[in-house]
């Protein structure tokens, strides 16, 4: 497969959501230890909600599928992770400028652009314990791959080991931003819950695209 | 759990048509999930805006009426409402002379409400100010973090500006008393126990019997330590000295001292920690010119406690006596 | 026991001594925990009476304004008030035209507030009126029994005889008042938790986490039947089938709509409660013509709620919508 | 002993005050069931007050220690047990007419008036599942025994038995007044509170006569 259609990007979506829907206790739980006990039935809102009107309405092109996303979910989902999620499929559909097909290179700089938007919406660092964590990695983890020459799908698989493994790292930290952040030093020894899901969203992308998700 | 609902799923959706029959004076927008005055918008009035997550009842939809609040977005328990909300109700509650968004500090909060002021910038010429409510002493407030949380001191922000608006101060004005309003104020809670989000359908955090925890928040976020179990006495002190430390609140025109229930707090309680919290001020030195004291801001059934005080200047002491109709606080009305 | 206090046996004097601190409105008689309207006696008004245990704030208490009651005595928690209590507020209220009794129907508060009478009588000239309120149909009612409980229907009597009251009627009229709102009241409540009384220090009932006591008091008295934990459209069948099975509510001016919470149940449920009720009486014919949604009458940190119906007309809308400034309610001034 | 002088009644409240001090627990515990859960503290309340009113001002005469002992009760208990218990040292005191030494049979005409007192303030009937219960048969059985020629003492030793046989008694029954009353048919099978402490009222008016009180 040379690049991303509106079809890949419908199977991760789909993907996604079905992981949401499968850890939505899991993710909840998470928060309830460092947060508020919503992340799970958030993500899992927001998800059915995309799911939902890419089915009634499914979108013709890569960009509009994207805007789309983010639209369902900055409506949908509120909190924290909504205006963050939805920002970073906006600038994702920005940055494809309605080709049909993304090239390897393009779906990357697009998912660049989208961490991009993550990062100057909500000001976290590397290292804040936030979904940053899992997504940064992942994304450096993903140019890395291509620049060598990989396929995309292979490229993805590293993205998905890179984001669990900055998932697993948020364990440590000591959170700056969001709700966490309130508990200060006792924040630290708890996985953050937006970390988790990000290292689901970047999982799903691989399996959509290796075509066993 | 034991709760009275249905599906909780369907919770905040079907407490709000009750709450609509039970409020003539409200007007619901059920599908956007907005609670108006029926008469907004007041011509030549600033509109006040609020909202956040559900299960903080009265905050907030029992703070609009003559006085306070224009309207307010409610979103799903403990969760943030969304940009469309507060970008609707700006539109409707703008009665030619801008909006005034009073945003609890909360990442989520701010960046909807902050969204949300983009798309009504884009969309019409609301003139939109946005201040930002941060009271809690328990979190660390540094450039770094996410800051302080709001919690009590809305109450006092709201009322104080709810009341200048209804004077006809324009927007700038109101945005610099709510400031200046939220910087005179602090606040430290604690939690007897946890309340039970009913999504997830068990406490949030387990509480020992003989523990409590000190320096939560309003959406059960776990404090920041955890001590035993102690008398009122004790309890008070270790909510009134941090608010004390963080800043001085002798002298001058005195004090309002809210004493905030969490949700499952009886009344008889809460008198006797008013009692504890004014012993230990007049010790300090400070004075309660005004005082509050009732489940205003709560955190569903958790049990606990939360103490704000804002220091009072002359012009707020009449703004917080002005008549004020809502739900939640009435007089002069 | 996870509560905020110093001593159980010092929760009532502390509390009072906040509540005091709290409410300038009102003076508080320390040594026989007695609070009064501080401009009592208001010379020419009849003075209106009432009181009991501890326990349910803001009952009794916070309804103590003008355009509601001149004095309460508090008991201990679930404790009515002693004779001597009633006896010193029925002298320190009497206007010159008589005092009226509103007595909440316990056996305890009955003969308590029977001997006050006597007390009064041979103490002082004070005419003095007793109306016994009892709305609770989970009780049997017969002559051979201590018949049905006073609960919520209060909160109407109080309401509205205190703003006749206020208007200048006389004794008689006023007892005569008092007694029809509540013949036209009914009541009926549940609880999903018990309470706990603190000098027990252990909940009074043990309610499993799938059960719900259906019929019980505002002292934690168990009530007539345990069910299975259920939606709240079931929940609220439960209640309003039996009220509506007591008298017949249809047509007239409608009725006022109480539902309230029993200390521990967030305004979120209470709220859907109001619309699951306000539905079945619409399906029944029975139109809410005033609504009250809240704690008004607690037990003390009791999950649960009850729900009053109150028959009204002309001109008890009219004294419902009267001004009334108490801590509790309070409109119109 | 030819009669009850006011050191055996003393000893008797102190002795009754002492029990329920013992029993507080218990009598909450059998309040709970089918009450508010409160008589045991009503009880102690009110009779620590009475010992304190009695330490600080010895009354002269029986009537006047039963006078004290009633206006503490009805001043320092309220609920249903203060009128109650009260009433019944009232009408004790009005039946003693300030004699010194009460003789058994004017000691048990006023523990009659003092029942008649309950009966009239409560309007309680036998069966209805309250301090009646106990007193009534208690009484009936002093009465009897004096009759027959025993002893105060030995009078008091079967109107003990008498009361707490009608305590059990009231064990079955379903209750009609008091608190008690709101759970119809869910009242039987708990003992009553009032008429638990009733009996031990009579117990220690025994134990007090007896000498070992
Ligand atoms: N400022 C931020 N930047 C990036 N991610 C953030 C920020 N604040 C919070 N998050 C992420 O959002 C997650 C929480 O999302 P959620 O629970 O849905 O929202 P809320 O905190 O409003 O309840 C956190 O675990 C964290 O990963
Ligand atoms: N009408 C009555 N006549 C006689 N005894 C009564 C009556 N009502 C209640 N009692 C007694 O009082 C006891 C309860 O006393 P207590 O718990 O102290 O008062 P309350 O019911 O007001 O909480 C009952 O167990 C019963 O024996
Ligand atoms: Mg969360
Ligand atoms: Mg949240
Ligand atoms: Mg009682
Ligand atoms: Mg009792």
């Amino acid at each position: 497969m040379a690049g991303v259609d509106v079809e890949t990007l419908q199977r991760w979506l789909r993907g996604f959501a079905a992981s949401v829907a499968e850890q939505r206790d899991a993710l909840t739980a998470l928060d309830a230890a460092i947060g508020d006990a919503d992340h799970g039935a958030n993500m899992h809102r927001g998800m059915t909600a995309v799911t939902e009107a890419v089915t009634a309405t499914p979108p013709a092109d890569p960009t509009a599928l994207l805007k789309q996303t983010a639209t369902v979910l900055i409506r949908s989902v509120g909190g924290a992770s909504g205006p963050l999620y939805g920002t970073l499929f906006l600038r994702m559909a920005s940055a494809t400028g309605g080709e049909t097909v993304l090239e390897p290179a393009t779906f990357a700089k697009a998912l660049r652009a989208g961490l991009e938007g993550v990062i100057s919406r909500g000001k976290a660092e590397l290292g804040d314990k936030t979904m940053v964590d899992a997504l940064a990695p992942a994304l450096d983890a993903l140019d890395a791959s291509l620049a060598e020459g990989g396929s995309l799908a292979t490229a993805l698989h590293a993205a998905s080991e890179a984001a669990d493994a900055g998932r697993d790292a948020t364990t440590p930290m000591i959170a700056r931003k969001g709700r966490a952040s309130y508990l200060g030093d006792r924040s630290a020894g708890h996985q953050d819950p937006g970390a988790t899901s990000a290292a689901l969203l970047v999982a799903a992308a691989a399996a959509a695209v290796s075509g066993d998700g | 759990m034991k709760k009275l609902l249905n599906d909780p799923g369907d919770l905040v959706a079907e407490s709000l048509r009750g709450l609509d029959r039970a409020h003539p004076e409200l007007r619901v927008d059920h599908e956007n999930r907005i609670l108006y005055r029926a008469d907004a918008p007041v011509a030549g009035k600033v509109g006040l805006l609020s909202g956040g997550g559900s299960g903080h009842e009265p905050a907030h939809g029992g703070f609009i009426g003559p006085g306070m609040l224009d309207a307010v977005c409610a979103g799903e328990v403990f969760t943030s409402p969304v940009p469309d909300q507060m970008a609707e109700a700006t539109k409707n509650i703008d009665g030619g002379v801008g909006v005034l968004h009073l945003v609890w500090n909360y990442t989520g909060d701010v960046m909807n409400f902050d969204m949300a002021a983009e798309l009504a910038a884009a969309e019409t010429d609301t003139r939109v100010e946005a201040v930002v409510m941060n009271d809690d002493v328990a979190v660390e407030d540094s450039l770094f973090t996410a800051g302080r949380r709001g919690t009590g001191a809305a109450i006092a922000v709201e009322k104080i500006v709810g009341a200048a608006a209804e004077q006809g101060r324009n927007l700038t004005e109101l945005a610099d008393l709510a400031r200046r309003v939220n910087e005179n104020s602090r606040s430290m809670g604690m939690a007897l126990t946890s309340c039970t989000v009913p999504a997830k359908g068990s406490p949030t955090f387990d509480l020992p019997d003989d523990e409590i925890e000190i320096g939560i928040g309003i959406h059960g976020e776990p404090g920041r330590r955890r001590v035993p179990l102690a008398p009122a006495h004790d309890i008070a002190q270790m909510l009134v000295d941090p608010v004390l430390a963080d800043r001085d609140f002798t002298g001058g025109d005195g004090v309002l001292v809210f004493v905030n229930g969490m949700g499952a707090t009886p009344m008889l309680e809460l008198y006797l920690m008013y009692g504890e919290i004014a012993a230990l001020l007049d010790k300090a030195g400070v004075v309660p010119a005004r005082t509050l004291v009732g489940p205003y801001v709560t955190s569903l059934d958790m049990a606990g406690c939360s103490v704000s005080i804002t220091k009072l200047d002359d012009e707020m002491i009449r703004l917080w006596d002005a008549p004020v109709a809502t739900a939640g606080l009435r007089w002069g009305m």
